[in-house]
């Protein structure tokens, strides 16, 4: 019951120039419409696993394909706020439609939007430097949400956020995903997080970096609050945290693919 | 350019006679070697007064300046002639250069040496002392001085035309304009400074002299001589008749020019007889001779200013000049 | 939950003490940022003036600043047209330098190879006397600008031969600068080359071009100055160049110096609106302009 | 857990391709970086020598590379001598200049009222006439060291005021660029002044200070030849400027070129080794100089 | 029972001077070796009362009083990496050191120390740019802990870090605290994380800045991961998770000193 994959990770490695080897033959494939979580400890490749897809640098071997969507419908929320410093919140938010051809006046309701997404309205007009490290990451969300893209990528975006903040995030994410079908992939460190928004959570362990588990996770959106009390949930969380020590534990194996084989491969829903 | 009285007499010259008639003038450039000063009073007398315009020329007075390159300007065509000087013309056929001097009216080089009062009476007097001199000496009087004196390179000062470290120091000597610094230093320092004249001490190379392209000597000598006539004559007008016209123009190229300064220059010229005197007298302003380029260049190759092979008839002409003074009466 | 963050920010005056509104034109005059350069440069001009008197030196060595102001002053009438021709050089140089320099060096940033290929050679502009090659801008400029006007343009092009190359140097060097993670996102969103330059490359290089202006303006000036010196001009036309060397030739020393006076106010006046101009674009953002309060 | 990250990194060249280890020295001088740069400088002379062919323009008003290089071959003996010597004085100019600049911004950013008091004065001593100066600096000079040393001295000065001010501005502009994170931190950590200045603002300054010294590579360069120019008094210690003046009023003008293009090479050498300094000294951390991967 | 006081911060207003008050009239007084956690909505204020304890920046009005300690001891790990890009890690971690005047052969030991604690062996020559966005994080955090402070402020430190390095990391800042005796500020986002970690947890509420609440975790140490499941934990975190909740209501409050004086203001065990 798959939909169409949206791209492809075929045997990608990556190593780079000072000996790193970040990715090891890496396979991924990503569906249309899905909501893919990123799990795995801090090093292990995450980020350039999503460089990589968003054809941020070469790959070392390996191919990337693409399915019906491409690279160019694609939004990143990148680890750092990456603001330039010196344009306004509402120009930093604004500057994917500005590089998309806009003009400011048809931009300035999505910049509206989605500054109101993050809640940051009466910021318009302050500088980087003069807001709080959450509130840069938040102007970066919005900057990523307001081109309404097909394929989003987001490095941990919500890390630097308060609960309630990243719990309205979350939900906010959720529904706009609900309603335009986005394909996600979600970089994040909060298993809860993963389990709660995804619909599949897949597990790297580091350097090599490769997938050593790829759970889907089988609950129907929209999910409410209380999903996060079903033992469902629980179990999920429960699993995905074993994955993740499993994972720390095989980076010091010798022969990483072997291992990469053992784990627990299940296909998205 | 303004419009001095015109002289009432026909063309003197018949060589000049030929084309004012037609009423079109050529467009002429003469290049100048320094800001407009009394030593080019004859060139702007004779613009001053209609002299060019007679002969069928419209001539632009281009001023030259410290470190501007008449040579290239000349060769390019930025000029059409060039006041030149007769060491430059000869060191131009060793280097293949195509300029020919057509008239030389300075029979003397105002270049002086200047010391302190009583501290010299000769220029033997200044050997082993500093000496500030420009770095185009180095080519032209130095090696004379140096053979001829004795002065050796370690004298050497450099010459910046400011000549407020001369002053400074009562042992030095400085090169200077006969009729420029001389007047400085008494204005601004309060004495007569010593002046040696290299011309007396046998440096004696032509200068304020009319280059032009070989070329033009030979395709259109017609041209050449109308403008040496003119100049030629606007020099009598200026050192005999009545200088102002030409001063007013000096005054207006050279803001910063004096009366006082003006009235000095042209007294010195002809107190030393640097525009009329020797072969001037006899065969008119602009006179040059055979022997006389000859003894320059003998006594500069003898330093080893120029080389032995040279040969420095290729640096003049004497078909325009000599015509005799009365020839140029206006 | 949205109006969790909604009270809005009140948009006061930046300086912290501005409860009673903009200082006046007359305080901001009066203010110590002003204020000491000035004393800064009388004092300065005290010490030369005790100096002079000191050690008995004379006008036509070093005039004391008292006499040169004298000067300047009954000089005023001759002085002051110069400065205004030489003000003009300068200024046409510089403008000339700065949309040249910015250009190059937008060409250079296009493609590594160009500025490999081609780098090292602009600075050959910049170590090529000019005395030595005046002439042939002379003659080519004569050629193609005929009349009166040639003698400028040289003058032009010789002073924009001095002012050049810093601006390049700097902007190419600022337009390399640029933050990696926003260059990324530059090509994660397709930005066409123009777009890249528009809203990355040059606000990340403004820093360093400011810079490099200020460093050329007074470059300009200097060349402005030499090139009077080489390519020659007189008349009512000649600016401080002329001015300079005829005092010292004649060695009205004062007047000279009242003459380099005027060009030093001019370079310094120049050095101060490009400071300000400076200080004016990057006090949002940039770590040389903002004042932090942490 | 410990374990869970120490696969230590292998310290290997940074090269992408270097799988059979460091290119021999050959390879490199014929990698395209190196390549392209000289023939792009041979492109130019040919079109050089092409275009003075063509319009067969005389050797006395623009000679030929060609014509340049003959001469060049045959002046050797006298003009290598000249070259050593403004090398030398250009190396003595930019050497003070580096270190005075160095200091004077260091100086201006311990206060912003001196940087504000005295940087635009700073500014003066680039924009006045050497020409001017050159009669008072040789005589200060001769009163300070007599004898011989008196004119190698004078030149030096000369040109280091020509090298100074850029090298001032830019490194001054790069200390007060340090990031203002890393301010906090050491202020934090009490650091003294001295180690904020060695171990953040000296860094973060560093490719400001870098372009500056680009810039003023080339002053040097051309500083040691117009104060040549004016200060100098030819004889056998004589650099260029003399070689070039001489050959100027000598006619000879392909001297005199190959003469300015021994200048010429000077400065692109300059030029080329201070960007190797720069990328070797930046190439680890700052955006110019790294070679990115993503 | 208390301790004396390491610091207290008196009736203290912060207003930038775009205008944000980002404190207003705030009171707090930290004992010497309390374990503190901050929360509060992103952008309420915790990073500008962590620079006015560290004295970085003024105060628009009122006092920090110093007990026997002193900002001299103090250590912070920012919000940002903040780490020197020219320099390696092992000099970035040693910096402190250098600053404090040791030798480079002194202070290697206790460098190596550090770099282990954050299992960053083997990337002691690494560049900043050469590490991910968690290494750089955990380079930061040794950089903090190689001086032995008495006084350490920590600015989100572990939002960029996996489950298991922060687990991990959380146990070895339990056991250090315990040691050393020192004063811990640690703001957060997780309340898992302050209610684990604290014996006393300050809840914040935005603009104005304030403290809405004041919780002593009165849980004694050492505490295990069993902690993690007791009623009391998930308690203490209903409650504070209550009072973020009202914090951010309460944010709109026309005279936000009232609500203040409302909120329950325990004093630490
Ligand atoms: N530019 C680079 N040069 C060299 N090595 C790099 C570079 N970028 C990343 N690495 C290395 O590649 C590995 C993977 O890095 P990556 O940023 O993908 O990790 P990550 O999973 O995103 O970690 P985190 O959760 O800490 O962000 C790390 O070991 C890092 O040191
Ligand atoms: N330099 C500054 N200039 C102006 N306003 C500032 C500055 N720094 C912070 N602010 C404002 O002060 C308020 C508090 O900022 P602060 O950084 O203390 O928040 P925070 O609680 O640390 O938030 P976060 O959890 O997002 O890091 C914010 O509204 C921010 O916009
Ligand atoms: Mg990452
Ligand atoms: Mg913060």
């Amino acid at each position: 019951m798959n939909t169409p994959a949206a791209f492809t990770l075929s045997d990608v490695s990556k190593v780079y120039s000072n000996g790193t080897v970040a990715l090891h033959n890496l396979d991924l494939t990503v569906h249309e419409g899905q909501f893919v979580s990123l799990l795995g400890p801090s090093g292990c490749g995450k980020s350039t696993v999503l460089r990589m897809v968003a054809g941020l640098g070469k790959m070392s071997s390996g191919n990337l394909y693409w399915g019906s969507s491409s690279q160019r419908k694609l939004a990143y929320v990148f680890q750092e706020a990456a603001l330039m410093p010196w344009a306004t919140v509402e120009d930093n938010v604004a500057l994917p439609l500005k590089l998309a051809g806009l003009s400011k006046s048809a931009a300035r309701e999505a910049v509206q939007e989605a500054i109101a997404l993050v809640a940051l309205q009466g910021f318009e007009k302050a500088y980087p430097r003069e807001l709080s490290g959450g509130m840069r990451m938040r102007v970066s969300i919005a900057r990523a949400l307001v081109t309404k893209p097909e394929i989003l990528l987001m490095d941990e975006p919500f890390g630097a956020l308060d609960e309630m903040t990243r719990s309205k995030l979350n939900s906010d994410l959720l529904n706009l995903w609900g309603q335009k079908q986005w394909t996600v992939v979600f970089v994040t460190h909060n298993i809860y997080e993963a389990v709660y928004l995804s619909n599949r959570v897949v597990v790297m362990a580091a350097r090599p970096g490769r997938v050593v588990a790829d759970v889907a996770i089988a609950a129907p959106y929209p999910r409410t609050e209380e999903f996060r009390t079903t033992p469902l949930f629980n179990d999920y969380c429960r699993d995905i945290s074993n994955s993740l020590s499993r994972a720390a534990g095989q980076t010091a194996a010798l022969h990483p693919s072997d291992s990469v084989s053992a784990s627990v491969v299940n296909q998205p829903a | 350019a303004s419009q001095a009285p015109t002289s009432t007499e026909a063309p003197a010259s018949p060589a000049a006679g030929a084309s004012p008639a037609s009423g079109e003038l050529t467009k002429i450039t003469y290049g100048t070697n320094w800001y407009a000063q009394a030593e080019h009073g004859g060139f702007y007398q004779a613009v001053a007064t209609g002299l060019y315009k007679d002969a069928g020329l419209d001539v632009t007075i281009s001023m030259g300046g410290p470190q501007v390159n008449g040579t290239q300007l000349l060769m390019g065509g930025a000029i059409d002639f060039f006041m030149g000087y007769a060491a430059d013309a000869i060191k131009a056929v060793e280097e293949g250069i195509p300029k020919v001097t057509v008239a030389a009216i300075f029979q003397k080089d105002p270049q002086i040496l200047m010391a302190h009062p009583g501290t010299a009476d000769s220029l033997e007097d200044l050997k082993g002392r500093p000496i500030f001199i420009s770095s185009s000496a180095n080519v032209t009087y130095w090696p004379f001085l140096r053979a001829k004196f004795g002065f050796t390179d370690d004298q050497k000062r450099p010459y910046n035309f400011n000549p407020g470290p001369f002053l400074q120091d009562k042992q030095t000597a400085q090169q200077g304009y006969l009729s420029s610094e001389p007047l400085a230093i008494k204005k601004e320092g309060g004495f007569d400074p010593v002046v040696f004249l290299m011309a007396d001490y046998g440096y004696e190379p032509y200068s304020t002299t009319i280059e032009c392209k070989r070329e033009l000597v030979e395709s259109n000598p017609d041209l050449v001589q109308r403008f040496v006539d003119a100049s030629i004559k606007g020099w009598y007008s200026y050192l005999y008749g009545d200088p102002s016209p030409g001063n007013e123009l000096i005054k207006k190229d050279n803001p910063e020019m004096t009366d006082e300064q003006i009235a000095y220059g042209i007294e010195k010229m002809k107190e030393y007889g640097i525009v009329d005197s020797g072969d001037a007298q006899v065969k008119g302003i602009g006179a040059m001779t055979e022997e006389r380029w000859k003894s320059f260049y003998d006594t500069m190759a003898a330093e080893g200013v120029f080389k032995p092979e040279t040969d420095y008839t290729q640096a003049y002409t004497l078909q325009f000049v000599n015509k005799g003074p009365d020839a140029y009466k206006v | 939950m949205d109006n969790l963050f909604d009270v809005p920010r009140q948009p006061e005056a930046s300086a912290p003490s501005s409860e009673s509104g903009q200082p006046s034109q007359l305080q901001r005059l009066l203010s110590p940022d002003i204020l000491a350069p000035i004393l800064v440069g009388l004092l300065m001009l005290a010490l030369w003036e005790l100096g002079v008197r000191l050690t008995n030196t004379p006008p036509y060595i070093l005039p004391g600043p008292i006499l040169v102001l004298q000067t300047l002053v009954r000089e005023w009438g001759t002085l002051f047209p110069s400065l205004l021709i030489t003000m003009k050089i300068t200024l046409f140089a510089f403008l000339a330098a700065v949309v040249s320099g910015l250009l190059v060096s937008v060409l250079f940033t296009q493609s590594k190879w160009i500025e490999r290929s081609f780098f090292p050679y602009a600075v050959i502009l910049q170590t090529t006397p000019i005395v030595a090659i005046a002439p042939l801008i002379i003659l080519w400029v004569r050629q193609l600008v005929p009349g009166t006007a040639s003698t400028f343009v040289s003058l032009v092009i010789c002073a924009w031969l001095v002012a050049f190359f810093p601006i390049l140097s700097n902007t190419t060097l600022g337009l390399n600068s640029a933050d990696h993670n926003l260059i990324n996102l530059f090509q994660l969103y397709r930005a066409s080359r123009w777009q890249t330059l528009r809203y990355l490359r040059l606000p990340s290089a403004l820093p360093y071009f400011l810079g490099g202006l200020r460093i050329s303006g007074g470059l300009a000036l200097i060349g402005a100055v030499v090139a009077e010196f080489v390519a020659g001009t007189g008349g009512t036309s000649s600016g401080l160049a002329y001015q300079i060397l005829i005092s010292s030739f004649n060695l009205q020393i004062p007047r000279m110096f009242a003459a380099l006076l005027l060009t030093t106010v001019l370079g310094i006046l120049i050095f101060v609106l490009l400071t300000m101009l400076s200080d004016r674009l990057l006090r949002h953002w940039h770590e040389s302009a903002v004042r932090r309060e942490n």
